[in-house]
């Protein structure tokens, strides 16, 4: 019988430090996607309960004791850190756990760094904590949060994962050269 | 380029996928002859002004919209999701 | 010439810089063009057409001769403004379009055969003999044509792009934009201040301004701190607003590292894409050059660059300055000039009643007729009202009034307004929405009022913004109104230069308009003015008023061409930036990718994924030989293929049957749960969108597979079909292409290969069922699913665990006689069983052309059904899908055409053409596919194979596609 | 005014004094045989056959804005002739013939260069859909060579052939093809037309086209009525917003196509290179500037200019292919409306309308159809039968299903 040992999109890669901001991989856990059927936000509602979880707004999140529900599409939202709840009838439940990479920018230059990358404004101002997005990350598609002041975390297809780290990195280096100019 | 996704906000013309006029959800029935389907599929007002089409929120929600806007000015006049759009016949 | 006490310039950090070849020295601060000047060069650059000697005209990017090539180590870059290029330690530069030197060049010929070079003399000549074109003329054209050069080798340099979102954005930081940017940023709206120049200040830099009774600097450096000081704004210097785009888009250009030595990781340039809610152009003015004979000698500048080079850089061009105007303002060049104690030989007026008190000689009602100096500017002549005048000058200052920098009010098909009273074209309102415009740039000149009119547009925006204004006190400022008789040529012997950078003359606008191209448009596109470097900023206005007087219009009937992006020119490199290499589009990489180059095997595109071509064994010389080894393999043992990169899309809810029996030609609502079943999808036109096969994987949930290279063309096509016609179905989709790593195991030995994987072993799972299984306690899927005709297995696990199972499957196979195959063994296991891809299945096919119209299910309706009823995509005519055998081997033949033996070989001939050709190392034969003009009643038919392109002319048997196998023995066994 | 070397040497030293108008500028008459509505390329050259092969001399033109001010003065000028579906590969074959033969039957320099146009493959299935398309052109009688990567490298040796995203497998080289000077094109044909008696009428809108019992009767328009007894339209890019008059609805979407060109260069590009992959062509002016395209803006529009996305896709491109062009700097780009059909194949053709007769639909390649298009117009407005080689532009293709898509992509305009 063989074992399977479990690979994260970018196997771990070491994290990065560039204009006093870390880039690195995080592994989220399980990742699943609930997409409410037509009509079922009120049982939805009273399932995430026990979780101490409102299923989130557009473009936000909502997070309790490590288990985060990031909107990620019309009545349809990503479960990450835990197991899913028994939601049969109530929502297409899939497992999306491997399918993304999560990157993560600790830091003052992360939504600097971003604004290489993705047409949005991700500046605290405008993008604070407790939001999230749908939204290109150059060429590619991916989910954007703010857990926490200073953080974003970018979820992109796992196979996509090393041109996702590249292109930031990238921005990263250019940010820290324009910054030794001064 | 700007369109507002009404679930995601203002985006940026490049997060979208354009497919072409509001035609496209007036399907015909499977019966309804060869003249409504050639309209369906090919034939358009191609207007000079205000339009509606069909734009997809390819790298946001995945949500297909319905734009109206301004083929000459390029104002957009509104959008709005197509999956919650009042059934029945566009408007 | 430097003058002590003059400019902004570092005197206490000099800087050494190359210029065609010769080492010069300037200082921290300095332009190429002013250090250049401050070091006695004048002769920077030759002109286009009649290679004429040039030398500096302004002190901006709008320059349109001191064009130069900068080189770097490892590359240059041409048609460099010397005007904009700041110095750094080690600049080198070179001029340019010259051979074999600046001050010798030979093509300076073309000058005394100007008679013949005439407006458009190229469309009345160069045609016979017609050879001649080709081979002799264009070559000699394009040789002489042109300006700077590329070096031909790839751009290593680094280069940014980036996206800014702002409340208001304040294009440009004169007066009117730092009064504007001020109060904005007082109010706490998020403001972007963009200004081209490397400082903030526009003209109260380069006019010596006071305000206040102060130098305006202080100002300027008071209003720069504060605004520095806000979190609220954000300055970007050495950045040029280059276009105006639909909904508050804007470009802009920054010069981020071309002010310094290179250094890898620093951006050359930055292209900013600015999303601004309100902006406000500030752009100012441009002055315009008179036109009169021979104006183009270097040493002939516009007088306020004349000005800014005093003020700013300490730098006059010359020793004995002439100045040459039709306004009031230019004056002021020659009175600074003096105070600094510099000789001004006269001031020439082109008005009459014009004031002739100065501290120099007054010419009015003056008039240039002619000028000399072969490589520089040595004497000017000339009448006024007095008589004649001959002037020993080495510098001639003009000005012929000011431009409102319009451009970016025209970047949305804008028509600028011709206001009579400044003889000029301001912006109409509205013409950008969002976008108002503060300033000279609406023919606002004197300081008092840009910075009142700056302050006031940024309260309007402001109120737009629902904000309110604060308080804001605006410095005193000089308020003499603009004073200014248009003059738009002196007519004489000599040529006048309208268009200095494309070398068109007044004489060639007039002769446009002789020939009858009297719309603007013609006018420009016959003689090329305005389709320079600069694109027409020095030239348009003039031009059209010589066309107008030509054609007996007025100025304003005659209309402008139109300004188009980018305001200045950009680089494709700026505006590409992150499209080098790999960059331009992501890398896909499977879970299986370092095994697969573990084991040496090329990898190859696939959509934007990564797949092995074949895994060469040691011994095996070319990629046949290991391709040949793998579809044995397969045939004879077991093999592994990494199919991930197949789109994968999971569908539930109570309608989903109801919905896959929508989009596909068959019905899946009957499919058993726990079996697959192989769907066609059209298009809404009827054509062949897709194929793939669906497992119903509980009552509501199905899985349905598609095409590597349709993947996101599917799901987007599955999207709208859900959310136009039913989006109250209860059906939910996600892709889940990412989330599963999923093998094929095909082969005699697939079972027993899974079996040594598998926890429990795999019985009775006959052909086109799938299940839940278990591997290394992980929870797996498995399909009994073939596209090799073998008896085939895709097993699936959770992503994390693909590069594990992916490697055990090797090992395993491997001891059991099998392996790994790639795309070229997979590509030959299909042919042979005639499968379709891509290949086939083009966007022109037809579910008749592949033989499956019975798989359009006549019980139901689907998308594509009603179209693919018409007439067009069935029947006789219609090229259908056949095998083509061939006993010997034949070098590849894709591509060829088909034609009947005896028939003509020509476009009517042509019967069809093969989509994918193989050996096969099963058959030992050459197998095709391809299509044939009603080819399935022509099975057993000879047909005639020609590739032209190839020398390829075989005769081939048309045969079914399924070449093994056919009865589908193996599949199932 | 015959046009030759010794004329412009004769000219010139006598101060080019001597150079006449090279049109007329007529007012309008009350009547015409034939009234061509849009003075561009396509509309020209109609003319100019008209009057040429069929003898009609009673001809208008009549122009909204200036002559030429369509897509014949904004587009990438490259010609060439290598579709691979019967309809369009005759049709274009004719149309080289008569491109190679312009500057003497027109007695203008069009510049006309078969610098050789090259379409790059990135994979052996592009390598044979490319094949498929070069045995056609052979077929047809026109030129084609299949390059592999070294033959692409000995011609073209400064793109990426190392580090490019999608590595160069080979191309398919048309020595014909090759580009011309836009606007040339169209003044030629101009001078041409009027040299045989057609009346070139400028700022002249058509406001509305007369039809009586099913039969065009003239057209209206900002200069009066214009009675005809044949009606062209052949106003690319604006074409439904014509047929509209005549209460017809087209098969036609508009849409913005950008191009770009750069500050002026030594020569470095020779040939036209296209980047099927990246959606990117290339070549270089005989001025020096890079002239470049890609795809549309994708939305139906009349705006004559594009947005930034597809400005920067398109350089973006360029930077993976041939990285040596980085440092060119873009002096401006422009856009064109172009009409997208259905199938991406133009549309020459009878209307119901007895004695209205349309030419649109030529999507991105309007261009280098201008000879032909004219010539099978003419033919088919002067003899009511299609011309031999434009018999597949019909009208109703889509309803029968007889349709000409070279992409491949289907029935969405703006795909093609």
């Amino acid at each position: 019988m063989p074992e399977l040992i479990a690979k994260t999109a970018l196997e771990g890669r070491a994290a990065l430090t560039l204009a006093t901001t870390t880039l690195a991989e995080a592994d989220p856990g399980p990742v699943t996607s609930v997409a409410l059927f037509p009509g079922q936000g009120k049982a939805a509602a009273k399932a995430l309960k026990p979780l101490g979880l409102t299923f989130p707004a557009p473009n936000r999140l909502v997070e309790k004791d490590g288990l985060r529900l990031v909107w990620t599409g019309r009545e349809q939202a990503f479960l990450i850190g835990g197991p899913a709840p028994d939601l049969a009838g109530i929502a297409a439940v899939t497992d999306q756990s491997g399918g993304w990479a999560t990157l993560r920018l600790t830091g003052p230059a992360g939504a600097e760094a971003l604004a290489r990358l993705v047409p949005l404004d991700l500046s605290e101002a405008t993008f604070p904590v407790g939001h999230a997005a749908r939204a290109p990350l150059g060429h590619m598609q991916a989910v954007l949060m703010r857990p926490a002041a200073e953080v974003i975390e970018v979820m992109v297809f796992r196979s996509m994962a090393r041109t996702a780290w590249h292109e930031v990195e990238v921005a990263l280096r250019a940010l820290a050269a324009r910054a030794a100019l001064t | 380029m700007r369109l507002t996704c009404p679930l995601c906000g203002p985006r940026d013309r490049r997060e979208f996928y354009y497919y072409g006029s509001e035609d496209y959800l007036n399907r015909p029935g499977p019966d309804a002859g060869i003249d409504a389907w050639d309209d369906h599929l090919h034939l358009r007002d191609n207007p000079a002004g205000v339009t509606r089409d069909l734009w997809y929120h390819e790298t946001g929600c995945a949500q297909w919209l319905r734009v109206t806007r301004n083929t000459v000015s390029h104002e957009i006049l509104a959008t709005e999701l197509v999956a919650e759009r009042k059934k029945g016949p566009a408007a | 010439m430097r003058i002590l006490g003059k400019g902004q310039v570092d005197r206490s950090r000099p800087v050494s810089f190359r210029f065609d070849g010769r080492s010069f020295q300037g200082y921290q601060g300095d332009t190429l063009a002013s250090a250049l000047m401050a070091n006695g060069v004048r002769l920077m650059g030759r002109s286009f057409k009649y290679h004429r000697p040039r030398g500096v005209l302004t002190a901006g990017s709008e320059e349109p001769n001191a064009l130069v090539e900068v080189v770097g180590a490892t590359n240059q870059t041409p048609n460099v403004r010397a005007t904009v290029q700041e110095i750094f330690e080690g600049l080198n530069a070179q001029s340019q379009n010259r051979f074999p030197s600046l001050a010798f060049d030979v093509l300076g010929v073309n000058d005394f055969l100007s008679p013949f070079l005439s407006a458009g003399f190229y469309y009345k000549t160069f045609m016979w003999p017609r050879a001649f074109w080709e081979k002799i003329y264009e070559p000699a054209i394009r040789r002489a044509a042109g300006l700077g050069r590329l070096s031909g080798k790839h751009d290593e340099g680094a280069y940014e792009k980036a996206y800014a979102f702002c409340d208001l954005l304040v294009i440009g930081a004169g007066p009117a934009g730092l009064a504007a940017a001020l109060t904005a940023a007082r109010a706490g709206a998020q403001v972007i201040l963009a200004e081209e120049d490397r400082q903030l200040g526009g003209r109260l830099l380069a006019d010596e301004a006071e305000l206040d009774g102060a130098p305006a600097a202080d100002w300027v450096a008071s209003v720069e701190a504060e605004l520095r000081s806000l979190p609220n704004v954000r300055i970007l210097t050495r950045s040029a607003v280059t276009g105006a785009y639909d909904n508050g888009t804007f470009g802009a250009l920054e010069r981020v590292g071309l002010h310094l030595p290179a250094r890898a990781d620093l951006p050359r340039e930055c292209f900013w894409r600015i999303s601004a809610a309100r902006a406000i152009l500030c752009a100012g003015a441009l002055e315009r050059p008179l036109a009169f004979p021979m104006n183009d000698r270097p040493g002939i500048m516009l007088a306020g660059a004349v000005r800014a080079y005093l003020n700013r850089w300490g730098v006059v061009p010359g020793k004995r300055v002439t100045l040459f105007a039709n306004n009031d303002g230019a004056r002021a060049t020659a009175r600074q000039l003096m105070a600094a104690g510099i000789e001004v030989a006269a001031i020439l007026d082109s008005r009459t009643d014009a004031s002739a008190v100065e501290d120099c000689p007054v010419y009015l009602g003056a008039r240039i007729t002619d000028t000399s100096g072969r490589l520089g500017l040595s004497r000017i002549s000339g009448t006024h009202v007095g008589g004649q005048f001959q002037i020993l000058t080495d510098c001639l200052a003009m000005s012929g009034g000011w431009n409102p920098t319009v451009h970016l009010t025209c970047h949305m098909n804008g028509r600028p307004r011709w206001r009579e009273d400044i003889a000029a074209f301001v912006p109409s309102d509205g013409a950008v929405p969002g976008l108002t415009t503060a300033g000279a740039v609406n023919g606002d000149y004197t300081t008092h009022a840009c910075l009142a009119a700056g302050h006031a547009a940024a309260v309007a925006a402001l109120e737009a913004l629902g904000r309110s204004a604060p308080a804001v006190t605006l410095p005193r400022a000089e308020g003499t109104p603009y004073r200014h008789e248009p003059l738009w040529l002196v007519s004489g012997k000599g040529r006048a230069w309208l268009d200095f950078a494309n070398d068109v003359t007044s004489k060639d606008v007039k002769l446009a308009a002789q020939e009858g191209f009297t719309s603007v448009e013609h006018m420009k596109r016959y003689t090329t003015q305005g389709m320079a470097p600069d694109q027409g900023k020095n030239s348009n206005v003039a031009a059209l008023a010589v066309l107008a007087d030509a054609t007996g219009r007025g100025i304003p009937e005659t209309g402008t061409t139109t300004f188009r992006p980018p305001y200045l020119p950009v680089s494709i490199a700026a505006m590409g930036a992150g499209g080098r290499a790999m960059g331009f589009a992501p890398q896909r990489f499977t879970t299986s990718d370092q095994a697969s180059r573990d084991r040496h095997a090329p990898m190859i595109e696939a959509g934007l994924w990564y797949r092995p071509s074949y895994f060469p064994k040691p011994g095996e010389k070319t990629w046949r030989e290991a391709c040949d080894r793998e579809v044995a393999m397969v045939r004879a043992a077991v093999g592994i293929s990494d199919v991930s990169t197949l789109g994968k899309i999971d569908i539930q809810g109570r309608d989903a049957a109801r919905f896959l029996d929508l989009v596909y030609t068959n019905t899946f609502s009957t499919l058993p749960v726990g079996k697959v079943r192989y769907g066609l999808m059209l298009r809404e036109d009827g054509f062949v969108l897709d194929d793939g096969t669906t497992a119903r994987l509980g009552e509501h949930h199905f899985l349905t597979t598609t095409t590597t290279a349709a993947a996101g063309l599917v799901m987007r096509h599955l999207d709208f079909i859900h959310q136009t016609h039913c989006a109250d179905w209860d059906l939910r989709m996600i892709s889940v292409t990412e989330s599963w790593a999923q093998f094929a195991v095909a082969g005699p030995k697939a079972r027993a290969l899974l079996n040594a994987v598998l926890d429990q072993p795999v019985e009775g799972f006959p052909f086109m069922s799938c299940g839940t299984v278990s591997v290394g306690g992980v929870q797996a899927r498995l399909f009994r699913i073939s596209f090799s005709g073998e008896e085939g297995y895709e097993i699936a696990v959770p992503t994390r665990y693909g590069e594990a199972l992916f490697r055990d499957l090797l090992a395993k196979a491997e001891v059991m006689g099998g392996g790994p195959y790639g795309m070229e063994a997979l590509n030959v296991l299909r042919i042979e069983k005639g499968f379709i891809t891509h290949a086939e299945i083009h966007g022109r096919t037809t579910a008749f052309d592949i033989g499956m119209e019975k798989m359009v299910s006549p019980k139901k309706d689907c998308i594509g059904k009603a179209m693919a009823a018409r007439p067009g995509l069935t029947g006789d005519e219609r090229q259908q899908l056949v095998g083509l055998k061939l006993s010997d081997a034949v070098a590849a033949f894709g591509g060829a055409h088909l034609f009947t033996p005896g028939a003509t070989v020509d476009r009517e001939g042509s019967e069809g053409y093969v989509t994918s050709v193989c050996w096969s190392v099963t058959l030992k034969a050459t197998l095709a596919m391809g299509f044939l003009k009603n080819g399935r009643a022509r099975h057993g038919d000879l047909i005639r194979i020609v590739d032209h392109l190839r020398g390829i002319d075989v005769l081939a048997e048309v045969c079914d596609p399924v070449f093994h196998d056919p009865a589908g023995e193996k599949l199932r066994a | 005014m015959r046009y030759s070397g010794l004329k412009v040497i004769t000219e010139g030293l006598f101060g080019n004094k001597g150079w006449k108008p090279a049109w007329r500028d007529p007012a309008p008459k009350a009547e015409y045989d034939a009234v061509i509505i849009g003075g561009g390329g396509h509309g020209l050259s109609t003319a100019y056959y008209l009057a040429k092969n069929h003898g009609l001399r009673n001809i208008a033109v009549l122009e909204k804005g200036y002559l030429g001010s369509g897509n014949i003065g904004r587009n990438t000028t490259i010609v060439r002739a290598n579709y691979f579906l019967p309809g369009n590969s005759e049709f274009y074959s004719h149309s080289l013939k008569l491109w190679e033969g312009l500057e003497a039957e027109l007695n203008y320099n069009v510049m006309h260069s078969q610098r050789g146009l090259i379409n790059l493959f990135h994979s052996d299935g592009q390598r044979d859909a490319f094949a498929r398309r070069g045995n056609m052109m052979i077929n047809q009688g026109d030129d084609a060579v299949l390059l592999d990567r070294e033959g692409v490298r000995e011609l073209l040796p400064y793109l990426d052939f190392d580090n490019t995203r999608f590595p160069i497998y080979g191309g398919l080289l048309h020595p014909r093809g090759g580009s011309a000077r836009h606007d040339a094109v169209a003044w030629g044909y101009a001078r041409g037309a009027d040299r045989l008696g057609v009346d070139l009428i400028q700022n002249c809108e058509v406001t509305g086209i007369d039809i009586e019992n099913g039969v065009v009767k003239g057209v209206q328009t900002t200069r009066g009525a214009i009675r005809a007894k044949k009606v062209g339209m052949v106003a690319a890019g604006r074409s439904g917003l014509v047929a509209a008059m005549a209460g017809m609805r087209l098969p036609v979407e508009s849409h913005i196509l950008q191009a770009f060109v750069t500050e002026g260069l030594k020569p470095v590009i020779d040939h036209v290179i296209s980047f099927g992959m990246g959606h990117f062509y290339i070549s270089q002016s005989d001025k020096g500037g890079l002239v470049f395209g890609g795809d549309l803006d994708f939305y139906a529009s009349y705006a004559a200019r594009g947005n930034l996305p597809m400005v920067e896709h398109v350089m973006e491109a360029g930077m993976t292919l041939m990285p040596m062009i980085g440092r060119a700097k873009v002096l401006r780009s422009w856009g064109g409306i172009m009409d997208m059909t259905p199938d991406g194949s133009p549309i020459i053709d009878k209307t119901n309308i007895e004695g209205l007769y349309l030419d649109c639909g030529w999507n991105y390649g309007g261009f280098k159809a201008v000879p032909a298009s004219g010539w099978c117009m003419a033919h088919l407005m002067a003899t009511d039968t299609p011309h031999e080689v434009a018999k597949r532009f019909r009208l109703d293709r889509f309803r029968t299903g007889q349709i000409l898509d070279e992409e491949g992509t289907g029935s969405q305009h703006n795909l093609h």
